[in-house]
């Protein structure tokens, strides 16, 4: 059984983790909590119902439609919600978080309008393919979803650290203005952040969909604030630290549902937010940010 | 547009009253004549008042009762025995709108009788408030318990859990001979949790052992943590309260880690759609239910056959019971010869050995639901009666 | 005759639009020191929480339960406060949500007590109560040409505007007092506040913990108007709909939340259509107001507008009276 | 003596931005501080507010160790500061900002401010004629109800000044006060200095403005790398071998350049 819930928990926790390296990579860049990463998560879950289920489509159309529409996504929440807000006088650096929170209010309810309250199912045989080590019973799936959140974090890593592109991101998430007077298109930098870290959320809806069989508007809210909590715990903006984060909270969500009382599991992640916060504001990883 | 301006005039009546703290009550509509008393040959017009989860995450509910309730409404106003006219409000499933529902109802349209709300949280707020206006208040999917006991003027139609679970989980035990039980509940809805604990209550008096009392929460989509641990202890039959999404999804992820086990579920598993979610994983679940849409009997294939042509779909217990609840009404109304609040009250309680979709219907003396459920379970793809 | 005119229902609306008025304020107190809280809805929990158990369990009448209610929010924010001061902006609205999403798990598991998400029915109703001790003295509201359910609904919103009347008021004074200068010199900048000599931990706590006090008060006076609680009440979406009503009306004054309660609670029940989109429109109404006017839409320069039109007015009258004379 | 800098250390991440400097100003002269950008005299303004604590060193103000203070404390015992990139609090009236300046010379707490008790009312009165004075004082008689962000820059350069007298110091940090400034409003703040000075205020002083700072200073240290090179009267100062090297050598190449 221990092994079993081992493997759960990894597949959760690999799941929080490509949902949390989105949220990292907003902030690491532009310095923003993104509160509509979550709806975005959500919308990538359902295009592949729809696609897979009511549309009969193979996976990875499915798949590559999720990527292109939930980047569309993270395209517009750019324009309409953060650009804005960029470089205007008097705007306090509240506004991004409560216009994202915005984004994530209409999105949720959006949803019910075009999918339904209901719950829906993601019929994709490749989600039934299992095979058995001994006693453990192990879907492909969630396989997939580990290499997938460890191969999605590497070459975030690598990107980010080696590329040039990647450079230029963290000049811009240095200093703006600097980034810009060295001859960085920050604009477009930050455009493709917020779009980058879209699909990724939009992959990890498909994901959870083959998974868990289980696609639902609320899904958004609950998976965001987990996604908030992991990204504190890893420490803010770092991307190792979003998949150790990921991991350690889909392990204890599920190792609190073996020794404890399944009825505070979602009390964890919030839990962890204030107690890291409080104790180590940098994070479980993070640098000590100096004054 | 003359009404909307009547109305925006009378709030903004209001809201100077707000700020200026002038003295004095806004609107004038209370004065409206009591409409009704059996307006020329013997037709009884009553305007009823109904409060529905129309809008947000359990908006499918509201949808489902209103859409039995003017099925009803249509068939009963062609007969011509009583006109009945419906005043439809939203509560979006909170407390505080369904009161404000309610109030508008009682006291701006001054109807005869109220259906709903939708849940017993809102009942729990709307139904004290009714029995003090004297207005008669049913509810049509409120099952949890102490609801017709909240007033006088408070009934229900819907058979409440401590009905329903006791006598599905009975027939589940003597078939398969289950003495270990594991429960999964969501402990963050009433519906879901009101349900665990007549279950809990219910596995107690039947003497089984509770292996593993396990919870979920709303918009949660991984159950498997909480089915490996139950796994892991075999129990005999699993207890699940769970509304039917998350329900059907839980089942499916048993199914899949080999747990082969029948499921025993509460009055919110019971839809179609768990079908229609889970597929073959669906299969041994085991319900009580008022309702039952392949019943041979010719009143519920006439239902059937006229719901899924006016809304394209097959109803479910929500719908059938307001579509129940409305027949009731009428008959109350009948009864009582005239739209008047007290005398209906009265015809109401009254009610016995009705005979509707749902089977043979009683009133007991708190107003509450006396009949026997049908327990279904769900084999090869389909809700099929348990014996 | 007076009977006639006083419709509950009326009545009960106004009451949810000043419930939500003092809820609107208890997010734009901490705002007004620039701090972001989302624990308005955790605070309102348990304010109402409290004042529900102990008027229930220990029959502790309203007044003293409303008190103990608000008194437990309060020492709550003050806990919550001390230790958030040193995060800053988008941390501090985190660790409040966090803070809030913990309150609600906790009355959903701790079951002994608040009997979990069936919630707490039977709660003493503050309207009902009044009109039964007033009936011990041999009232009656008839005598006033009133039904009893009218009686209860003009008591409980005559109360509730009395109160809100007093918040505003309350605020209004320290707003135009050193307690207000400082805060506002907190908002705008902390570092150069605290050079001026102003202890900027004592007036963030002081402010955090006064929203605190006040979504907990408003969370007993909610408890007391309802007769019946669960936590779904003081989830996340009523800390968001809290945001938005400050969002919306506006956060530099305190008639902006005051109008973006009353307008925002108002709306759905005038347009009955809007309700099935109230969300969305929430949602909507946030990243509009961000993007084009962050500061909501009342702001001082608005009400300063007002006042000089009035003003202008006035001379225009006072000149046309004199003339006459 | 006022103040008493002792073997003040300050780094940043292993960075050294101060280091082992000491210097003293005495009651009602006004010192200069000046030094090449970068040289550490802002964070020297910073370390004795207490916006950041010392690395090691001691500060003493009026025989008291006010090391480790918080900056609040350190304006309640008489030392208030300005800004080289101004700080006023842009949306608030010039006259509100020096009534926040008064803060921490009134008393009125929530309950007295609510109930607006006599006390209350005297105590707003005397801040707001106080404020209007200082107002008057720096020039900026005629500005009480401009929000201080319309202000021109000159005027909110003088505002920062009547804010910081506001809280009644006995030593003022004025940190580049004639940045900016054209020829007449920098003799207008030479004017406005002395003014100052004659109150009886002790003044220590960042700037730019050689000429200025020759005319105005009693005495003056000169930082450079973080490290005290020369302290003196402006005369000593102009003929040190060191500074002329370090600063003012330097200061001609830029000219000349």
């Amino acid at each position: 059984m221990l092994i079993e819930q081992l493997i759960n928990g990894l597949t959760l926790g690999s799941i929080y983790a490509i949902v949390a390296l989105g949220f990292t990579l907003v902030f690491g860049v532009l310095g923003i909590i993104n509160m509509a990463h979550g709806e975005i998560f959500m919308f990538g879950a359902f295009i592949g119902v729809i696609l897979t289920t009511s549309l009969q489509a193979p996976l990875w159309v499915a798949f590559m439609s999720a990527i292109v529409i939930t980047a569309m996504m993270g395209f517009l929440l750019e324009k309409f919600a953060l650009r804005p807000l960029r470089n205007k006088q008097g705007v306090s650096h509240l506004a991004p978080l409560i216009s994202t929170i915005g984004v994530s209010i209409l999105l949720e309810n959006l949803s019910h309008h075009l999918f339904g309250a209901g719950n829906h199912p993601f019929r994709a045989s490749f989600a039934q393919i299992s095979f058995e080590i001994g006693s453990v019973t192990i879907y492909l799936v969630q396989l997939v979803i580990f290499v997938i959140s460890v191969i999605l974090m590497m070459a975030l890593s690598f990107w980010l650290g080696k590329t040039k592109a990647g450079k230029a991101l963290r000049a811009t998430a240095e200093n703006l203005e600097t980034a810009s007077l060295l001859g960085v298109d920050t604009k477009r930098i930050i455009t493709m952040t917020v779009i980058i870290a879209s699909a990724m959320g939009g992959i990890a809806g498909i994901l959870v969909g083959m998974a868990f069989n289980s696609v639902t508007p609320q899904m958004g809210l609950s998976m965001g604030l987990k996604g908030l909590a992991i990204i504190i715990l890893g420490g803010m903006g770092n991307v190792k630290g979003a998949m150790a984060g990921g991991l350690i909270l889909g392990l204890a969500e599920t190792f609190i549902v073996v020794y404890g009382d399944s009825g505070y599991r979602d009390a964890i992640a919030f839990l962890a937010i204030i107690i890291i916060l409080l104790i180590r504001p940098q994070g479980l990883f993070g640098q000590k940010i100096s004054a | 547009m003359k009404v909307s301006l009547k109305k925006v005039a009378q709030f903004s009546v209001l809201s100077s009253l707000l700020v200026l703290a002038a003295c004095g009550g806004g609107g004038e509509q209370a004065t409206g004549e009591k409409e009704g008393q059996a307006a020329g040959g013997g037709v009884i017009t009553a305007d009823i008042g109904v409060i529905s989860y129309i809008s947000g995450p359990g908006a499918a509910y509201g949808e489902a009762i209103t859409s039995g309730l003017k099925l009803a409404q249509k068939e009963i106003n062609a007969k011509g025995d009583v006109e009945i006219n419906l005043l439809i409000e939203d509560s979006a499933g909170k407390q505080d709108q369904a009161l404000t529902a309610a109030q508008k109802l009682m006291n701006s349209e001054n109807v005869t009788a109220i259906i709903g709300p939708t849940l017993s949280t809102e009942m729990n707020v709307v139904g004290p408030e009714a029995d003090l206006n004297g207005v008669p208040i049913m509810g049509t999917s409120t099952t949890a318990e102490g609801i017709p006991q909240l007033g006088e003027y408070v009934f229900r139609n819907s058979i409440p859990e401590a009905l329903a679970i006791p006598a599905s989980m009975t027939k589940a035990i003597e078939k398969y001979g289950a003495k270990k039980v594991a429960i999964l509940y969501g402990n963050d809805d009433v519906f879901t949790k009101s349900g665990f604990d007549t279950m809990k209550k219910a596995a107690e008096d039947m003497d089984l052992e509770i292996l593993t009392i396990e919870t979920f929460q709303k918009g949660q989509s991984d159950y498997n943590a909480q089915l490996t641990k139950i796994k892991g202890m075999n129990p005999d039959l699993i207890l699940a309260s769970a509304l039917y999404n998350e329900g059907a999804v839980i089942m499916d992820q048993a199914r899949k880690m080999g747990i082969d086990v029948p499921f025993v579920g509460g009055n919110g598993f019971n839809s179609p759609e768990v079908i229609k979610i889970a597929g073959d994983a669906a299969n041994g679940l085991i319900v009580a239910t008022p309702w039952y849409g392949e019943k041979d009997d010719s009143k519920v294939k006439e239902f059937v056959s006229k719901f899924e042509e006016e809304y394209g779909k097959k109803p479910d217990q929500f719908a059938a019971q307001a579509y129940d609840a409305l027949y009731i009404y009428a008959e109350a109304l009948k009864n009582a010869g005239e739209a008047d609040r007290d005398a209906f009250r009265d015809a109401l309680a009254q009610v016995k050995d009705f005979n509707g979709i749902l089977g043979n219907f009683s009133f007991d003396d708190e107003g509450d639901v006396v009949m026997d459920p049908t327990v279904l379970i769900i084999e090869d793809g389909q809700f099929k009666e348990f014996n | 005759m007076l009977a006639e005119l006083i419709n509950p229902y009326y009545l009960q609306v106004a009451s949810f639009v000043l419930i939500n008025i003092i809820l609107g304020i208890s997010v734009y107190i901490p705002l007004s020191t620039g701090q972001l809280s989302l624990a308005s809805a955790g605070f309102m929990g348990m304010g109402a929480y409290t004042s529900a158990l102990l008027t229930i369990h220990f029959e502790l009448p309203i007044v003293l339960g409303i008190i103990a209610g608000t008194l437990v929010a309060g020492i709550m924010g003050v806990l919550i406060g001390i230790p958030t001061l040193r995060l800053q902006g988008v941390y501090l609205a985190i660790v409040t949500l966090g803070f809030g999403e913990v309150i609600r798990v906790l009355f959903v598991n701790w079951e002994s007590l608040t009997k979990g998400s069936v919630g707490l029915s039977g709660i003493p109703h503050m309207g009902r109560e009044i009109l039964a001790s007033l009936r011990e003295f041999g009232f009656n509201p008839q005598s006033l040409g009133l039904q009893n359910n009218q009686f209860i609904f003009l008591t409980i919103f005559f109360l509730l505007l009395v109160i809100t009347a007093f918040i505003i008021w309350f605020f209004r004074r320290q707003h135009s007092s050193r307690v207000g200068r400082a805060f506002a010199a907190i908002k705008l900048d902390e570092k150069a506040a605290e050079s001026m000599g102003i202890n900027i931990t004592y007036y963030k706590v002081l402010a955090f913990a006064q929203g605190a006090v006040i979504a907990g008060f408003a969370g007993a006076l909610y408890a007391h108007v309802l007769a019946y609680i669960s936590p779904a009440d003081f989830a996340y979406h009523r800390a968001v709909e809290i945001l938005v009503f400050t969002v919306f009306g506006g956060s530099e004054v305190i008639w902006g939340p005051v109008f973006g309660s009353l307008f925002l609670t108002l709306m759905p029940e005038v347009l009955r259509f809007i309700s099935e989109y109230r969300y969305m429109l929430y949602g909507l109404i946030i990243i509009i107001m961000m993007a084009v006017r962050p500061q909501g839409l009342i702001d001082v320069h608005l009400l300063e507008l007002l006042k000089s039109k009035t003003a202008k007015r006035r001379q225009k009258y006072g000149a046309g009276n004199q003339k006459s004379m | 003596m006022v103040l008493e800098i002792k073997k003040a250390c300050k780094n940043f991440g292993g960075l050294s931005a101060v280091s082992d400097v000491s210097f003293h100003i005495q009651k009602g002269e006004i010192f200069g501080l000046i030094g090449p950008n970068g040289a550490g005299k802002t964070t020297m303004f910073n370390l004795i507010t207490s916006m950041f604590p010392l690395t090691s060193g001691d500060i003493v103000f009026n025989g008291e160790n006010i090391s480790g203070r918080k900056p609040y404390q350190i304006t309640e015992k008489g030392i208030c500061r300005t800004f080289q990139n101004i700080r006023l609090f842009p949306k608030m009236t010039a006259l509100e900002n020096v009534m926040v300046g008064e803060h921490c010379r009134s008393h009125s707490g929530v309950l007295k401010s609510v109930f607006r008790t006599k006390s209350q009312r005297a105590e707003e009165d005397r801040i707001r004629k106080r404020a209007g004075e200082l107002l008057a004082f720096v020039g900026l008689g005629d500005y009480g109800d401009v929000a201080a962000e319309n202000l021109a820059y000159g005027q909110q350069r003088r505002l920062e000044i009547a804010r910081a007298m506001a809280s009644s110091p006995q030593l003022l940090l004025l940190d580049e006060p004639a940045a900016g400034m054209n020829e007449t409003e920098t003799s207008d703040l030479f004017q406005l200095i002395k003014k100052i000075q004659k109150q009886g205020m002790t003044v220590l002083l960042i700037e730019h403005d050689m000429p200025l700072v020759m005319k105005l200073c009693d005495r003056i240290a000169v930082l450079n790398f973080g490290k005290k090179i020369a302290e003196g009267t402006p005369s000593e100062i102009q003929n040190n071998h060191d500074v002329i090297e370090a600063y003012l050598g330097r200061e001609e190449e830029e000219l000349h350049a």
